[in-house]
This record gives structure tokens, C-alpha cells and sequence, in this order.
């Protein structure tokens, strides 16, 4: 059902946790199927230094979660802005047809973390 | 591995695949023939037809074989319905919230042709109130179709009672028993039931084979139709193999269920208690006394089942869960809805169902590998906090 | 024993066989759940889906699993009935006189149902003529269900030519394969079929699963209800070693086609020739050419079906009869009442269906065997004068 990526992002997921005073926070959650992510980053010159995220949910939304910490890290903020689901579902070798939209919510979290980040320095 | 999700399906027992071997290659008559060839194959249909009836107190003549639980419980629903209602008797049928879909969705597909549904509640017991059913007949009620044992969260219906009010009503009953049969004791007289469904997969026999229990005199419409085979209810070559198989699958279970029932409960409340005592925030969905032996179903709050069962799996044991992320729709399973539980908390639920070949040195792994994994699930959940 | 029975039953071929076994106690997993052992019988499943599909050059995701031909049949007659019925398209169907129960009852209660139904008459030859069809389409035709080759004569139907004209009129159009499927070719999109039954028995598969080919785009009314499988059409547990038996019947078939139909057909015409030489009043029912390699029909003037199978039993030589004396109701095959047989005719009938795995030897020894045995009964006959 699952890729050989997508099992080794939701058993070794990557990034798991919080950052304490984030400069950035986004939480999404999907009402359907009730997966809940947050990601928290930390901005550095411009560039995502540190991100971390928390999940609850099925396998697929934990290794997206993962993935796109991955993803996201060392990018400059408007690089990780243009990151979208699409993104991390093929990085991860694609995703069930049936997940694809529920449990792929991590690149809105993102981009909610980095609106956030750019409301508190505007 | 270890195996719990017998609720799911079961192996074929050595014992049961012996007996079914020599009807694929050497006695592969057709039962409709009569040369000696199909002779042989009906003479072991028969013997299997005997072996079923035997294990739930009926005749053999009130015992048809289908293509499993889902056709039983289309033949038995739709075929009471249409009859009972081209005779002008009413157009009601009463069942729970919490049955099989092949009776969930049968009953549905019902009520879009025009027939009325009422779905007992079960409360947070899983269990229907024979009162609630006492105020739910009507004049128009044909057909009451209620569930022996729950697949999900094990729970056992008030089938006898149930089937007493039937009766005194004149209204048919019908009894997914799935399920139950072959885990406890399943008697048709004593249950008061017209019509009762039976599965092969579920009791070590093969799957795509099933049976259905037809009271004497009990008049069906039909909705497959051809050869004839099965009192014309579910027609085509008889699958031989299969149904032999399901045969002896009764046979043993008949013989075995007095030693199987304490010794699965046994194993069951260990590995209950196992985890109660040592995951914090984990409780058992629906009335944990009059519920399957072998069925366990827990609820850990923080955690979504999908992810639990995965990483179970690669820990080599299965079992599986109601969790929305696990179902093709995405939906929380419609039976931990029943029981009053909020989508988040539904997620989390974890079903393992324990047969008689797992042993007290799995229940002991099983115990010591849950802990440390719902724990991570936790640590890494942006809705667990301690 | 010498078994010429093969449009019954055939038996399930060694090879397939062990491709089954490993999934009835090892591979046993619920094919819906989604940890390993789910995937491994899931993967078992898609596999055989392929040999299916390529079989009768469909795609994959064409072909749903049953239990069996008379299940396809009734889902795909019920079900393009009911959803272009309701959808205001038409109540006609148009069917020949010569169709497997399945077809043919279904359409019969159809009929009961407020649907009118033509039956095309097939002739001397057992063969429908196009020009029939073209008169019988009117604008509320909404089916026509024509078999492929039939199971008593062995005639083949020009369903490329139905196909044809089902297309120019816009008529869903469905066959019934069950007899020609792994004995002929069999290209769904050369044949212009929409849906196209299949019965794994009748090619060396085990009984009880079965598979329909449903063309993209056609939407069908499910009949049966439950969890979902194969589309919402054939719901239920999935009999994954049925059905992985299936696919490794239609590789084998596929692979093997080209090499069985002139050695079959050999045979049959040896064993035609040989009969019709040495019994005199002795013939052929239905058209010699436009058959079933491996089907012969005889007919022997002066006797009875029944008593000749069961003489022919007693020589180890397995074949069956439309005689009514052999059928459940009495009454004689409607197959050879359409080809325009009176009664005292067909009961004289007697079919051998030759497989890939009988011998030039066993032909001979049938050769010798039949001519005493017809002389016997004819000479206790009381209609029976030289
Ligand atoms: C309670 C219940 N009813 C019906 C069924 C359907 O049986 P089958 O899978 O043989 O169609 C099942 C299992 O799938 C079940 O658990
Ligand atoms: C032409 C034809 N259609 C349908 C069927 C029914 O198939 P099954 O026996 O698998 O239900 C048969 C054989 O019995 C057949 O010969
Ligand atoms: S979190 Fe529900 S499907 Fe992924
Ligand atoms: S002669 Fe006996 S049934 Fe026909």
C-alpha cells in the first residue's frame, strides 16, 4: 500500500517535536479523516534553520510531515513557501490515491508556519 | 508472527485442508450429475450440510450453502423483504447501528426501494435495549434482522429475547452470525431465529463459502437466479471443495468449542489487563462481559490506529483497527460511532481477536510490544499531551 | 475412468492447484486489510486479475471476481436491466432460446418484474440469425445477452456480428463466455461485447469464483450489498485462493489454446465418425462446424439418455444427457426443444465434451464401447423397430 520511502519516513520519521519560541507555527487539521499537524520552524538569514513537527494521524501523514522537514530545511523561506503537496508526495515515491488529499496536509502547514513567521516580522 | 485478527479471517486448519484436497483433483464431479463422479461429490456436500446443521441444532434440510456471510445475509435480507412484501404483509424492517455492512448496506439499498428501516441504538455497551425493540414494531414490521456477535467490538446481542418477541409478534428474524458461530454456543431453537448467516473463513474453513440457515416452511423471493442448486436460492455448481471444507470446519469447531471457550477468555483477559495496568489513557470500547471470547477492543487516547497497526505489523503481530485513516472511505468506523465515540477518539482504537492457536507466550509479547509503541505514536502526536 | 464431461465440470489441473494451496493456510490473509499478510493475498489477487484480463484482451481494472458464471450472469443481466430501466432508457431484452439457466431464469424473472423480454430462436442449426436480432431491436431495447457457445450443442453464436449491431443501436450487450472462454479465442474487443461472463471450473479452475468483464464507463445496479469489494458488485470476502486458481487457469489456457484446439478437435471428429459409422439412426445435434472443438451431441433414435449414462458409467466413461429423465423437473433440455427436437427425440441425446487430457486411446475405447450399449437398450426398447 505504502511505498519503501513513505515506510522509512513513518518509521524513522525525521524532525519529530517542538520548537520552543518558534518564529513560525502552522497548524492544519483535515475534519474527514481527522489528522492534525503542527509544524514549528525557526528562520535564519532568510533560510528555514530548524523545523520540527507533531502529528496525529495514519502513516501517511506522519511521513509527509516528515518529509517535508526534510524538504523544508536549509531553503530560504520563499524557496519552502513554494514546496506544495504535490512535492511530497512524489519525493516520497506517491502516495495511496485515497491519501492524497487527506493526509497530505503537511505543505499547508508549512506554508501556514511560514505566514505566521511573516505576520510577526512584517 | 503473531496472528490476532481472527475477527478478519482465519487460516485454513491443516485438518480442514486435508479433507477438502481430494475435491479439487480426484472427486471433482459436478454434485448435479448423477454418474458416480458427481455422486461422490454430492454424497460429500451432504456430509458437510449435516456437519453444519449439527453445530447450530438444526435440520439438514434447513441449511443452504452460499459464497460466504455477505451472500447469506442477501439471500436471507432481500429475500424475506420482497416476499413479505409482494404479499402486501408491509414494507418495515428493524436492525442495529452497528451490524456488517452486507446487512447495513443491504438494508440500506431497502430503504432507497421503498422499504422503512429503523436502526436500534446500542448505546455505550454496544448492546440494543429489547425494550427499544418492543417500541419499534409496528404493523408494517416483516423482518427483524439484529447480529449475533459484533465483528468489531465483540458484543453479544440479545438474540434469544430478541427472537422470543419476533415470534410472539409474527414477524421474521434473521441473525447475522458470523461471527458467533463456532466461538459460542449457537442453537437456532434456542435463539428463536428464522434465518441465520454463517461464514467458512471465519472458523478455519475456506473463504467464498458460507451458509444460511432456513427455518422449515420459512418462504424466500429469490435474487440469483439459474441451475436451480440450493433450493433455487443461491444457484450455480456447487463450490465442493469449499463447502466441505466449511464442514468440517463445524465439525471441529462443534467438538472443540467447550475447551476453546475458556482457554481464548483466558488469554484474552491476561492480555487485557496486560495493557490496562501498563498504557496510561487506554481503555476497552463496548461492554466488556457479554462479548466474544476472543475479542479485544482497546482505545488509546492521542494516538490514530492506522499508524499502530503498521507499526504492530513490523513488529510481526496483526491486528487491525476502526480508525477512519484504515477505511477505504476515510470514515470512523460506523460501530465506535454507535457507541457514542468522538471521531478522535475512534481513531485510536486497536481490535485484536485472539483463536485457539494463539498461546500465553504471544499474549506476553503482544504485552510487552504495545507499551513502547503507543508511546512514540504519542511523543510525536500534536494532540497527546500528558 | 475415461471423463468426457468436460462442459460440466473439468477437474482443477495440478499445476493450479499448487498455485492455490500456499493461499488457504499460509498467504490466508483478509485481502482488504492492509498489514502484510493482507498484501500478500491482495498482491496474489491483482496477479490473477492480469492473467484474467489478458485471457480475453480486456484491461485489468475491467474484470471483477465472483463465485461463478451463474453470479456474473445475474449481475450483469440484473444489473444493466436495473440501472438503464431506472434510468427511464427502456424495458426490452433481447436473449436467444438456447441460454444457460442462469441467463435464462434470470431473464424470466425480469420478466415477472414488468420487463419484456424476446427470446431469438436459434433453428436447426442451434445458431440465432442476425437478421432476427435487427427485427426484435425496438427503442426501448435496452440488453441483449447472448452466449458465446452453448453448453449442451457446443454451437457458437456470431457475437462479434451481435456485437456489431448492439454498438451501431446503442444496446448494452452481454455474453455469456462461460463455455468458450480457454477453448477458443475470446477478444472481448474483437467480439463488441460490454460484459462477458467466465466460470472457472469449466477450464481447469476450482468451482465457486468466477469473474465478469465489465467494459469501462458501464454502470451497473449492484444486486448484492457489503463491504465493497470488486467495485460495490461481488461485496464479501474475498476468495483469494479461488481466485488466484482462476488466474493461473486463464495463463494456462492462454498459453496452451493454440496446441488443445486442433488436438481437440481431432479427437472429437474421430470419435464422431467412428460413432456415426458403426450405430446406425445415429446423429449430431446442432451445427457440425460453428462448434465447440471438444463438443459432440449425439442423438440415438429408440433410447433414452439416462439409462445410456449411467451403462456408460458402469464402463468408466463419464457424459451426461438432456434427456428430461436425467433433469430435476422432468422435463427434456429446452436447448434441443429449440433446435426442434420432439420429445421422444431428445431423449435420445448424449453429450461427450472432450478435454485437453483425453487420449486417442480413450476415443477408441469409447468407440468400441458406445455401439453395444445403444444396441442392448434398443433392443428393451418398446419404440425401437429396425
Ligand atoms: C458480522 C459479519 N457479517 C458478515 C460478514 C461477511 O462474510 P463474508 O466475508 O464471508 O462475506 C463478516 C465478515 O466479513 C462479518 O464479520
Ligand atoms: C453456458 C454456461 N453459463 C453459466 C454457467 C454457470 O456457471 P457456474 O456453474 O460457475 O455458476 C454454466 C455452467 O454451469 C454454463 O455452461
Ligand atoms: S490521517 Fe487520516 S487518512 Fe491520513
Ligand atoms: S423414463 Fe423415468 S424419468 Fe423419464
Amino acid at each position: 500500500m505504502y511505498s519503501e520511502k513513505v515506510m522509512d519516513h513513518f518509521t524513522n520519521p525525521r524532525n519529530v517535536g517542538e520548537i520552543e519560541n518558534p518564529d513560525g507555527e502552522g497548524t492544519v487539521g483535515n475534519p474527514t479523516c481527522g489528522d492534525m499537524m503542527t509544524i514549528y520552524i525557526k528562520v535564519k538569514d532568510d533560510k528555514i534553520d530548524d523545523i520540527k513537527f507533531k502529528t496525529f494521524g495514519c502513516g501517511a501523514a506522519i511521513a509527509t510531515s516528515s518529509m517535508i522537514t526534510e524538504l523544508a530545511k536549509g531553503k530560504t523561506v520563499d524557496e519552502a513557501y513554494a514546496i506544495s503537496r504535490d512535492d511530497v508526495a512524489d519525493s516520497l515515491d506517491g502516495l495511496p490515491k485515497v491519501k492524497m488529499h487527506c493526509s497530505n496536509l503537511a505543505a499547508d502547514a508549512l506554508q501556514k508556519a511560514i505566514e505566521d513567521y511573516r505576520s510577526k516580522n512584517n | 508472527m503473531i496472528y490476532m485478527d481472527h475477527s478478519a479471517t482465519a487460516p485454513v486448519r491443516k485438518e480442514v485442508f486435508e479433507v477438502m484436497e481430494p475435491y479439487f483433483t480426484k472427486s471433482f464431479g459436478n454434485a448435479s450429475t448423477f454418474y458416480s463422479l458427481g455422486r461422490e461429490a454430492k454424497a460429500g456436500m451432504e456430509e458437510a450440510r449435516e456437519n453444519v446443521a449439527k453445530l447450530i441444532g438444526a435440520n439438514n434440510d434447513e441449511i443452504i450453502f452460499t459464497s460466504g456471510g455477505t451472500e447469506s445475509d442477501n439471500i436471507a435480507i432481500q429475500g424475506i423483504a420482497y416476499k413479505l412484501n409482494n404479499a402486501g404483509k408491509g414494507n418495515h424492517i428493524i436492525t442495529s447501528a452497528i451490524e456488517h455492512p452486507a446487512v447495513m448496506e443491504t438494508c440500506s439499498a431497502l430503504e432507497k426501494k421503498g422499504f422503512e428501516v429503523t436502526y436500534l441504538p446500542v448505546y455505550e455497551e454496544g448492546i440494543v435495549k429489547v425494550e427499544d425493540l418492543k417500541s419499534a414494531i409496528k404493523e408494517e414490521t416483516i423482518l427483524i434482522t439484529i447480529m449475533h456477535a459484533n465483528n468489531e467490538i465483540g458484543t453479544i446481542q440479545p438474540i434469544a429475547e430478541i427472537g422470543k418477541i419476533a415470534k410472539e409478534n409474527n414477524i421474521k428474524f434473521h441473525s447475522d452470525a458470523v461471527q458467533s458461530v463456532g466461538k459460542i454456543p449457537v442453537d437456532v431453537n434456542e435463539l428463536n431465529v428464522d434465518l441465520l448467516s454463517i461464514s467458512s473463513h471465519k472458523i478455519y474453513g475456506p473463504k467464498g463459502v458460507g451458509a444460511l440457515y432456513i427455518r422449515k416452511r420459512t418462504r424466500l423471493e429469490p435474487i440469483l437466479y439459474g441451475g436451480g442448486q440450493e433450493k433455487d436460492l443461491s444457484p450455480g455448481t456447487e463450490n465442493v471443495a469449499g463447502i466441505v471444507g466449511l464442514g468440517e470446519a463445524c465439525r471441529l469447531a462443534k467438538e472443540e468449542l467447550d475447551e476453546n471457550i475458556p482457554y481464548i477468555t483466558n488469554l484474552r483477559n491476561k492480555l487485557i489487563d496486560g495493557i490496562l495496568n501498563s498504557v496510561e489513557k487506554s481503555y476497552i470500547n463496548g461492554n466488556i462481559e457479554k462479548r466474544l471470547p476472543g475479542n479485544i477492543n482497546f482505545r488509546f487516547t492521542g494516538i490514530e490506529g492506522e499508524s499502530l497497526v503498521l507499526m504492530l505489523d513490523a513488529k510481526g503481530i496483526d491486528g487491525s483497527t476502526g480508525s477512519a485513516c484504515s477505511s477505504k472511505k476515510l470514515t470512523a468506523s460506523h460501530v465506535l460511532k454507535a457507541i457514542g465515540l468522538e471521531d478522535v477518539d475512534s481513531h485510536g482504537s486497536l481490535r485484536l481477536t485472539i483463536g485457539p492457536e494463539n498461546t500465553e507466550e504471544e499474549v506476553d509479547t503482544v504485552i510487552k510490544e504495545i507499551p513502547p509503541i503507543v508511546e512514540k505514536l504519542r511523543s510525536m502526536s500534536s494532540i497527546w499531551e500528558k
